[in-house]
């Protein structure tokens, strides 16, 4: 096992479209879970997605949620608290940039590091160089 | 003067047409300083309120709220949603098992709203946001309650404040929520859920006043 | 006229996602194109899709250009260099955060701000706080 | 000996079906320190080029390259695409018009390919991409050059010295690329990019040596 993933976005396709991108770097080894748009398909999100989500990928290792923006912490939390109240995994809300963080976990969780590794190192993504003139 | 449970479901099933009625203006307001959909967040997220009333005329009033909250936070899409969700939720919790509120009862259950939309959103008063509509409306129904007004009154002026804290918060600058990616340009515009927390107000002071 | 933005990913759904959640905040003032995936659907980039994007959004006031992954730089670039080389318009690669930036350079290009003012302001966005307990 | 516009053709075409025979091997190698694509980007890439390779036979030797490159950008779809692309442009502008290459003209064409590389990639030799293949393979050309050696003892060291730098980006930490995420871990691994760079000069050893 290893740390799961769940992103949450206001955009369906938003969501499942990072969570390809990071699977592909997850080398198989990642739960990565997509909780994006709003059940009628609109913009938004859904506690019942998160959720969904959540018990997917969650495990004893703990979960990683990333979310596109700040607007999506409330129900985030939310779904976070229902969810812990149910089961005895944890799981961190993130603050990293949605698609650098989230290729950057998949990375760390793929190669068995630590809940508080994963976290620390999606942190530190949006300081990784974009453009080679800057590296 | 008190409020039933009839009055409560009364309420909420005009509040469901007010928010309808409303859609545009609160859509228009979201417009200016966020992304369109306040309009759209609530009505969608009353449609479902209201639906639901039909299967609630057994509850007590602590029940109905709840289940308004949790309608809301599963169907309203926007940050209003966890943030009236669990402000209807803190609410029911107050009033649990109640089948009428007298005049402290319901600023029981207004400061139980208002707490739910600051534990959720972190926000204080003067951030633009829902709390500067809120929080003087509470603040005139404590005293109202204190100064011996009965139910109608309070409802009034609790509302009355709102409308004037939805109106200040015109020259805010936003520093919570979507809005605040407008920064400075944020001033000069309306905040939208300042504006609905008023119309909820309102409709609660027409239909239980 | 406003700045547009193109989006470049490596994935299409995540492109036209990240486009629909700044369109939103673009309050139809912004012209946004994807240029996501490869032209037979995996993922990838692809000159093509960004120089399709880049002929559907610039203009005048410039055309600022971000990126899911470093890997995707180097196409960007060439996909500029032929842009520019026909037309005289301004084109600039941004380093910021994928949706964080989008989202913000949707906003300061709906108000009317210069390239220079919108390619800033996308790329302080990712210091922009999620969580309430950072604000 | 020289190298004419039927043996470039050979080459490309053996090329072809090398990097579909190696496709899983690459992809491998990818799958360890990147997103286990360089196997199917390089696949199809190199079909796009071998199917435009009928309708070159009556083309110079910088024109078939040059269509080499614009054909990698537009159908790779990873880092590869633009790298490798640049490099067979500016390897066909290096030879535009020539129809037969000497050993001299074949080093200017390494040359050009392998600046072709640094200048969109932007990388240093160590940093475990395809240019810690490239770099030994062009000194090697360019010493065998000097040396006098024919075409075929030419191509054949500067192939050689691209597998040694092949084995020599194991003990490499990444720094360019997605395998610069991996940070430590990359150590260990053989670089997909610098395999992909010596089967391209082995092929070209094997093809017109
Ligand atoms: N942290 C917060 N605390 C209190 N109210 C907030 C907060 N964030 C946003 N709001 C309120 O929510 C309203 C926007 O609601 P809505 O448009 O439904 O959600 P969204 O911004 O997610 O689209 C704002 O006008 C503001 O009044
Ligand atoms: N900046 C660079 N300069 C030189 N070579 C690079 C650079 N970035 C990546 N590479 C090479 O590209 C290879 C990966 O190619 P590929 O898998 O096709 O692309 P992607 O990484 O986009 O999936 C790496 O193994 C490395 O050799
Ligand atoms: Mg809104
Ligand atoms: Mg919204
Ligand atoms: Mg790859
Ligand atoms: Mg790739």
């Amino acid at each position: 096992m290893a740390v799961g993933l769940v992103i949450v976005s206001h955009s369906a396709r938003l969501a499942e479209g990072v969570a390809e991108l990071a699977r592909q770097m997850g080398h198989g080894q990642v739960a990565i879970a997509a909780a994006g748009g709003t059940p009628d398909g609109s913009l938004g999100t859904s506690i019942e997605k998160v959720l969904a989500a959540l018990e997917q990928v969650a495990g004893p290792d703990g979960t990683l949620l990333l979310l596109d923006l700040g607007s999506a912490v409330m129900i985030a939390e939310m779904a976070m608290e229902t969810f812990t109240a149910e089961h005895d995994y944890r799981v961190v809300i993130s603050t990293a940039p949605l698609v650098e963080g989230a290729v950057v976990a998949a990375v760390e969780a793929s190669i068995g590091n630590s809940l508080e590794e994963v976290a620390g190192a999606a942190e530190a993504a949006g300081a990784l160089p974009k453009l080679h003139r800057d590296q | 003067m008190s409020m039933t449970t009839e009055d409560v479901l009364r309420w909420l099933q005009q509040l469901a047409q007010v928010l309808q009625e409303n859609r545009e203006y609160l859509t228009q307001l979201d417009a200016a300083i966020g992304d369109a959909d306040h309009g759209a967040n609530m009505d969608r997220g009353f449609k479902a309120v209201s639906a639901k009333l039909a299967t609630l005329t057994n509850a007590d009033i602590g029940a109905i709220l709840k289940t308004v909250g949790t309608t809301l936070v599963s169907t309203v899409g926007g940050a209003s949603g966890p943030l009236y969700g669990t402000a209807f939720l803190r609410a029911g919790i107050a009033t649990a098992g109640k089948q009428v509120l007298s005049e402290a009862d319901v600023v029981v259950l207004l400061t139980a709203f208002v707490e739910g939309v600051k534990a959720r959103g972190k926000a204080q008063v003067g951030e633009k946001t829902m709390l500067d509509a809120l929080q003087p409306a509470l603040d005139a129904a404590k005293k109202a309650g204190s100064d011996g007004l009965d139910l109608a009154q309070l409802l009034k002026q609790s509302s009355d404040a709102a409308q004037q804290g939805v109106q200040a918060t015109i020259p805010l600058l936003a520093t919570k929520g979507r809005a605040s990616y407008l920064g400075e340009r944020s001033i000069g515009h309306q905040d939208p859920g300042a504006t609905s927390s008023w119309l909820i107000l309102k409709t609660l002071a027409d239909s239980c006043g």
